[in-house]
């Protein structure tokens, strides 16, 4: 879409005598800049504010609500605040190495949004391997920590690295497997392609395709909770254990990208789950309008994935950390096997039904919400055993 | 069994060992010779009728006047529900008395403790050093003639009142 | 082997279901009303209001109903209380020439109160106090030298009379001493 | 050596040159409740020893009370432990009033308890919440403290602060119970029951939260007599000897209550997650003498006549006291003068302290945390 | 920064003055740096019934992210020396806040021999907060004095030079 947006450009003469490709360049460039302005760092910011909010309420607390009205500018202030305080170099560290670690972590985090599929036609580059590069991106980030781990030249940091390495590494190969479970389904690693396949509706989601994938949404879950370190997870920046693990030195500008790349993650880990199992950008044709459809895409798009982030502030609110050895149990013993079993069983299943089995469907899809209504009586239960007073305003 | 019982049968088996009971006051107790005090202590801990398992409470006093320092030991037994006090006097410029470390493990930190806050040296103690207190301290606060020192690394100790 | 097989499943579902239970727990938190008091503007009362009248803040003198007997500067464990009381020579009146408390020192214990005839030292709900040097949290109740309170049988002044009230009122709650024997009762 | 149940070989003889790794824990570090320093020597994950180094909070209070006389001297022992100040109150009142032969009023007797069960669950609810929160989960910590929040409020109508509570006098207690305290207190404590509910769903079930404290760091019960661990630590590792019980004070034998001792429901007896289970259950158990003592405090005076110059016959004496970190024992001198000669306090924290060095080596470094913060330790009860 | 100090008084100067205070006033991270009795409120202000989260001021573990030391308790002489680093280690702008009567002066500890008589001696502070310990609203109150105190400051506008004042 970019693409022909520079040729209409070109054609117009709006860039003159600058040869095509450095054109395209500088349309790269530009619109990277404005998807990372306009929405990578706002997105990260932000969900660091909701983040705060949805902990505070969790916690019979209020959270942020002074800064800006009910506090919405938290974030703002509190990036501006890094990026202006003193930048302090631990004189025995590697000092190359840890200005560098910041940006290669950032670099890892920002490029994944170019396969992000936002709508139809919402897209900075629709590439034929679209998840795989995704995935392998944000591999990139684990390179970043362990640098700064090294760099920093404090052992809390160095732990911290070298469990973020172990910790990823590991993850990497369940996360992997169930995401080729999909793939075998789509026969496309394009995340359009993988779009596509699926509806608006729950039942044309690949979650409920068949029992090994609504097993295999899980498994990725996890596996993208643990890469993109969130608690029951957390190991490498375990706050109780490890100060601050990898970051506890870093201060100022090159701690907010480590702080932006841990909140922006969060986002990239839902709209892969979104992307995969839970029908992307499809949304039900109500207009013909092709501007209005892919808005409507890209809000149901963004929705899908921000209630992720919220589910991911919310499963930290509740769980506790493991250790490092049931990590690697959790990893090696639970999610690797059960991610082979998935792949072997999806395997099998396209071959038998390769069109999908409408039954199979809407069965999985009945006890998927039924799961979800099992869980609200569980939670209205909760509410009237604590007799505590109600109030359904998220304002405070 | 009551104190008195107790001390009894400490003078029957460390006869010239004990020094003086006192049973007619709050908490009776036995003042005992220092050197002895690891072997009565093992027989205290061993012995079926009594067997004092734990050390609840080790405490040094000062007493300057009489030119002392007592340690006092209470003992307690979970088994019999019973205690008994011993007490072990030692010149204040030649404090040495040998460790029960050996004897209930609590006595570690506890004789740790003595010694940094009042200079009482364990002799066999497996790790004597400062607790409380910065390695480089200098004197025993606990003491009765101690004297805050002016400065530490620089800070001074003193603070004159606002309320002048 | 199956029931290895079954104890792998069974550790698979019970993690599942005890995740699922705690966030049923977390997410009823969701619509419960947070029990947060906004301190220091958005409350209904001030937050100096809700506090019970026993609560020990800031400490501070009536004057007027102040003897003058250095009964709480002695009980202060930390001298944190100043008094300069004298008799006048001329007048043969206790003057009260200075009467500070260092509220930066004092550990609001309420030892001070206790043995006060009057209740003219007593400890208010006032808790904010913070200020950027430490000579600026010094209270100095007496800008120039007072008459010390002399106790009269009756209180007829219309004046005193309600801060002494304030003040026997404030030295109530403290429990008053049985003798010995009172265990019995 | 074992980890959680797995066999690991740490040295292998390949060639490979290994170093341990000393680090310095503290004494700014979030998790270890105050000040407390550890010196790991670790060989990756693996500790194979954990030295603490206190002092860090050693405020010579002992040394104090031989300069502030035996009434000044009491809302110092509040600093003693902060958490459970009201226990030290009680000691110091108890030894002080065995020194001057001071009976103290019946009615005063039960304010006493009320005050320190009251504190008793306070403790416990701070101690259960920063153990979790050093285990990784956020919320519970902030139940604890919302729960404990309302004690605060109990107390503060009871004896005018939060913390420091100053509350008991020698022979008795500074204040009578507020009118309307019986059933506020008995409203709470109806609250508090769904709330404990409510944790033992999001905590104690929680199957991350049983796999991080079970068969961590267990204590058999010798090793803990040896170690002269007291209160719910000792009772965890399956002794069941509670000094309100088997020593009684106070008006506790006429009080009934179970002592809870640890049971192994996770793993082993004695385990982290035993310790938290007591604690749990001595919540409970609070609960129950609370109700019981508002039933039976009869009327009378609170506080028995002392002189404000108190000085109590030479001799010395000592009691102990069941603190919320366990038998506390006091020992005080009095050479006849109104300053007490010597004060030595041994508390419960100080002995758990000491057994750490011994239980670390082939814990993990993120057991070590669960291990600080499943003995209670509270920093100035260490130090002092 | 190298551009503190280096202009003259003019509007825009000191609007962005203004707005750097605002964003350094909104966002104070506190270090978790609790040393006794008062620790346990710095948590309670932390906690659900004061929550200081609400003025943006979050608690960090790391000196190196933490604008503001809480001074919550007594400080020891031995740990006095360590204060010392952490507060070194703080990137500026930094500030201190000492909580209770210990930190302030020493307090009730002054009697003691082991003990360090007010923060001050050893690092600057910037405001006091009585009460022993000081009740969470009561810190909440120092730290929003010290936020009236950060929205005074000036970074880019030239100071007077020291004495050109009188």
């Amino acid at each position: 879409m970019l693409q022909t947006f520079l040729d209409s450009l070109i054609a117009d003469g709006t860039f003159g005598a600058i040869p095509r490709d450095v054109a395209y360049a500088i349309g790269m460039v530009a619109a990277g800049a404005a998807v990372v302005f306009g929405f990578v760092l706002n997105i990260s910011g932000v969900t660091t504010f909701v983040e705060r909010r949805v902990w505070a309420r969790i916690q019979s607390r209020v959270g942020p609500n002074r800064v800006g009205p009910q506090g919405i500018l938290q974030w703002l202030a509190d990036g501006l605040k890094l990026l202006m305080k003193e930048e302090a170099i631990p004189y025995a560290a590697d000092a190359t190495l840890f200005k560098l670690a910041p940006f290669v972590v950032t670099i890892g985090f920002i490029t994944a949004f170019v396969a992000i599929p936002f709508s139809s036609a919402l897209i900075v580059a629709d590439l034929n391997l679209g998840i795989l590069y995704i995935t392998s991106m944000t591999s990139l980030v684990v390179v970043g920590i362990m640098i700064a781990g090294w760099a920093s030249n404090n052992k809390w940091a160095l732990i911290g690295g070298i469990r973020a390495a172990a910790q990823i590494v590991s993850y990497e190969i369940p996360a992997a497997l169930s995401i080729f479970t999909v793939i075998l389904i789509t026969g496309t690693l394009s995340t359009q392609g993988i779009i596509q396949q699926q509806g608006w509706g729950p039942w044309d989601w690949f979650i409920f395709h068949s029992p090994f994938t609504f097993i295999g949404f899980f498994v990725t879950f996890v596996a993208l909770l643990a890469e993109g370190n969130r608690t029951p997870f957390d190991l490498p920046e375990a706050e109780s254990e490890l100060v601050a693990g990898f970051v506890t030195e870093y201060s100022g500008a090159r701690y907010l990208f480590f702080f932006l790349v841990e909140w922006g993650n969060l986002y990239i880990i839902g709209a892969i789950l979104v992307t995969l199992f839970l029908g992307g950008w499809q949304a039900p044709h109500i207009t013909d309008s092709v501007v209005g459809m892919n808005i409507l895409q890209a809000l149901t798009f963004i929705v899908k994935s921000y209630l992720f982030v919220i589910l991911m502030m919310w499963i930290r609110a509740t769980l506790p950390r493991v250790r490092v050895d049931q990590l690697m149990t959790t990893c090696w013993k639970y999610l690797l096997p059960i991610s082979f079993v998935n792949f072997m069983g999806t395997a099998l299943w396209v071959m038998i039904w390769p069109q999908g089995f409408r039954f199979a469907e809407i069965v999985l899809t009945a006890m998927g919400f039924g799961l979800v209504g099992y869980f609200l009586y569980r939670v209205a239960f909760h509410l009237r055993r604590s007799g505590a007073q109600i109030t359904l305003s998220p304002l405070s | 069994m009551d104190a008195a019982s107790i001390h009894s049968r400490l003078r029957d088996k460390f006869a010239d060992k004990i020094l003086s009971v006192e049973e007619s006051v709050k908490d009776p107790f036995a003042v005992v010779d220092g050197a002895a005090i690891r072997e009565l202590c093992t027989y205290l801990r061993d012995d079926e009728g009594l067997s004092f398992d734990v050390l609840t409470n080790q405490a040094g006093v000062d007493y300057k006047a009489e030119g002392h320092v007592e340690v006092v030991y209470h003992l307690y037994s979970y088994k019999h529900r019973h205690y008994v006090i011993l007490k072990v006097r030692v010149p204040r410029d030649a404090a040495e008395i040998p460790s029960v470390e050996s004897v209930w493990k609590a006595a570690n930190w506890l004789e740790r403790e003595i010694f940094d806050l009042l200079g009482v040296h364990f002799v066999d103690h497996p790790d004597l050093r400062r607790i409380l207190m910065p390695e480089d301290w200098v004197g025993h606060p606990l003491r009765k003639d101690f004297v805050e020192p002016e400065e530490y690394h620089g800070i001074n100790t003193t603070r004159e009142s606002l309320l002048r | 082997m199956a029931g290895a097989l079954s104890e792998y499943f069974r550790n698979v579902f019970d993690t599942a279901a005890a995740v699922l239970e705690g966030m049923a727990v977390t997410c009823s938190h969701f619509v419960r009303k947070p029990t947060t008091v906004q301190y220091p503007d958005r409350t209904d009362v001030r937050v100096q209001d809700t506090l019970p009248y026993r609560y020990r803040g800031i400490l501070e003198v009536d004057l007027e109903i102040c003897t003058g007997c250095l009964a709480c500067e002695r009980a202060c464990p930390i001298d944190c209380i100043v008094i300069d009381a004298k008799k006048d020579k001329g007048t043969r009146k206790m003057m009260l020439n200075r009467f500070d408390i260092d509220i930066a020192k004092c550990m609001y214990c309420g030892l001070c109160s206790e043995p006060c005839p009057t209740g003219a030292i007593h400890h208010t709900p006032e808790f904010e106090g913070a200020d950027y040097s430490l000579e600026s949290m010094v209270r100095r109740f007496v800008n120039e030298s007072v008459e010390a309170y002399k106790p009269k049988k009756v209180e007829d002044d219309p004046k005193i009379s309600p801060i002494l009230e304030r003040g026997m009122r404030y030295l109530d709650e403290f429990a008053e001493p049985g003798d010995e024997a009172g265990a019995d009762a | 050596m074992s980890i959680a149940g797995f066999e690991v070989e740490v040295e292998r003889g390949t060639g490979l040159e290994t170093e341990q790794m000393t680090l310095n824990m503290g004494p700014q570090h979030p998790s270890t409740h105050g000040v407390l320093r550890f010196v790991i020597k670790a060989d990756g994950e693996v500790m194979r020893r954990a030295v603490p180094d206190v002092g860090y909070l050693h405020r010579s209070i002992e040394k104090i009370s031989e300069k502030v006389g035996y009434h000044g001297f009491m809302p110092y022992t509040d600093r003693v432990d902060y958490v459970a100040a009201m226990f030290c109150n009680q000691g110091w009142g108890m030894v002080t009033e065995k020194l001057a032969d001071i009976e103290v009023p019946k009615r005063g007797e039960y304010c006493r308890v009320i005050a320190a069960e009251l504190n008793r669950i306070a403790s416990h609810l701070l101690s259960v919440g920063t153990m979790i929160l050093d285990i990784g989960a956020i919320t519970p910590f902030f139940h604890s403290f919302r729960e404990r929040e309302k004690i605060n409020d109990l107390l503060e109508e009871l004896c005018g602060a939060r913390l420091t509570y100053n509350y008991m006098r020698i022979g008795g207690v500074a204040w009578d119970l507020p009118p309307g305290y019986e059933e506020k207190v008995l409203g709470f404590l109806g609250q508090l029951e769904p709330m404990l509910d409510e944790f033992h769903d999001l905590v104690t079930e929680n199957t991350l939260f049983r796999g991080r404290c079970s068969n961590v760091a267990a204590i058999p019960g010798e090793q803990a007599v040896a170690y002269n661990l007291v209160g719910p630590n000792l009772r965890a590792s399956g002794v069941r000897y509670d000094v309100r019980r088997d020593e009684p004070y106070s008006v506790y034998p006429e009080l009934e209550f179970d002592v809870p001792v640890g049971t192994g429901a996770a793993g082993s007896v004695g385990d982290s997650f035993d310790r938290y289970a007591v604690r749990i259950a001595e919540i409970k158990e609070s609960m129950k003498i609370l109700r019981q003592c508002f039933r039976q405090i009869p009327d009378g005076p609170v506080v028995a006549k002392v002189p404000r110059k108190l000085k109590p016959p030479e001799g010395d004496a000592q009691i102990r006291v069941e603190s919320a970190r366990g038998d506390m024992s006091w020992y005080a001198v009095s050479d006849g003068t109104e300053f007490p000669y010597r004060c030595k306090v041994r508390t419960g924290s100080f002995a758990a302290m000491s057994i750490i060095e011994d239980i670390s080596p082939g814990l993990m470094l993120a057991d070590l945390v669960t291990v600080i913060a499943s003995l209670d330790i509270v920093a100035p009860e260490v130090d002092r | 920064m190298s551009l503190v100090n280096s202009f003259s008084q003019g509007v825009i100067t000191t609007t962005a003055d203004q707005f750097l205070n605002w964003t350094r006033k909104s966002s104070v991270w506190w270090m978790l740096f609790g040393l006794a009795c008062c620790a346990i409120e710095l948590m309670q202000t932390q906690g659900p019934r004061a929550d200081v989260d609400r003025f943006g001021a979050a608690p960090r573990s790391s000196p190196r992210q933490s604008d503001l030391m809480v001074v919550a308790g007594t400080l020891t002489l031995k740990m006095a020396l360590r204060t010392k680093v952490l507060y070194d280690q703080m990137p500026e702008p930094r500030y201190v806040i000492s909580m209770g009567a210990c930190a302030s002066c020493g307090g009730l500890f002054q009697l003691a021999y082991s003990v360090c008589d007010g923060v001050d001696k050893v690092i600057p502070v910037d405001v006091y907060v009585p009460g022993c310990p000081p009740r969470p609203e009561a810190l909440t109150e120092g730290i929003l004095k010290l936020q009236e105190k950060m929205m005074t400051e000036t970074w880019l506008v030239r100071r007077p030079a020291v004495g050109a004042q009188a």
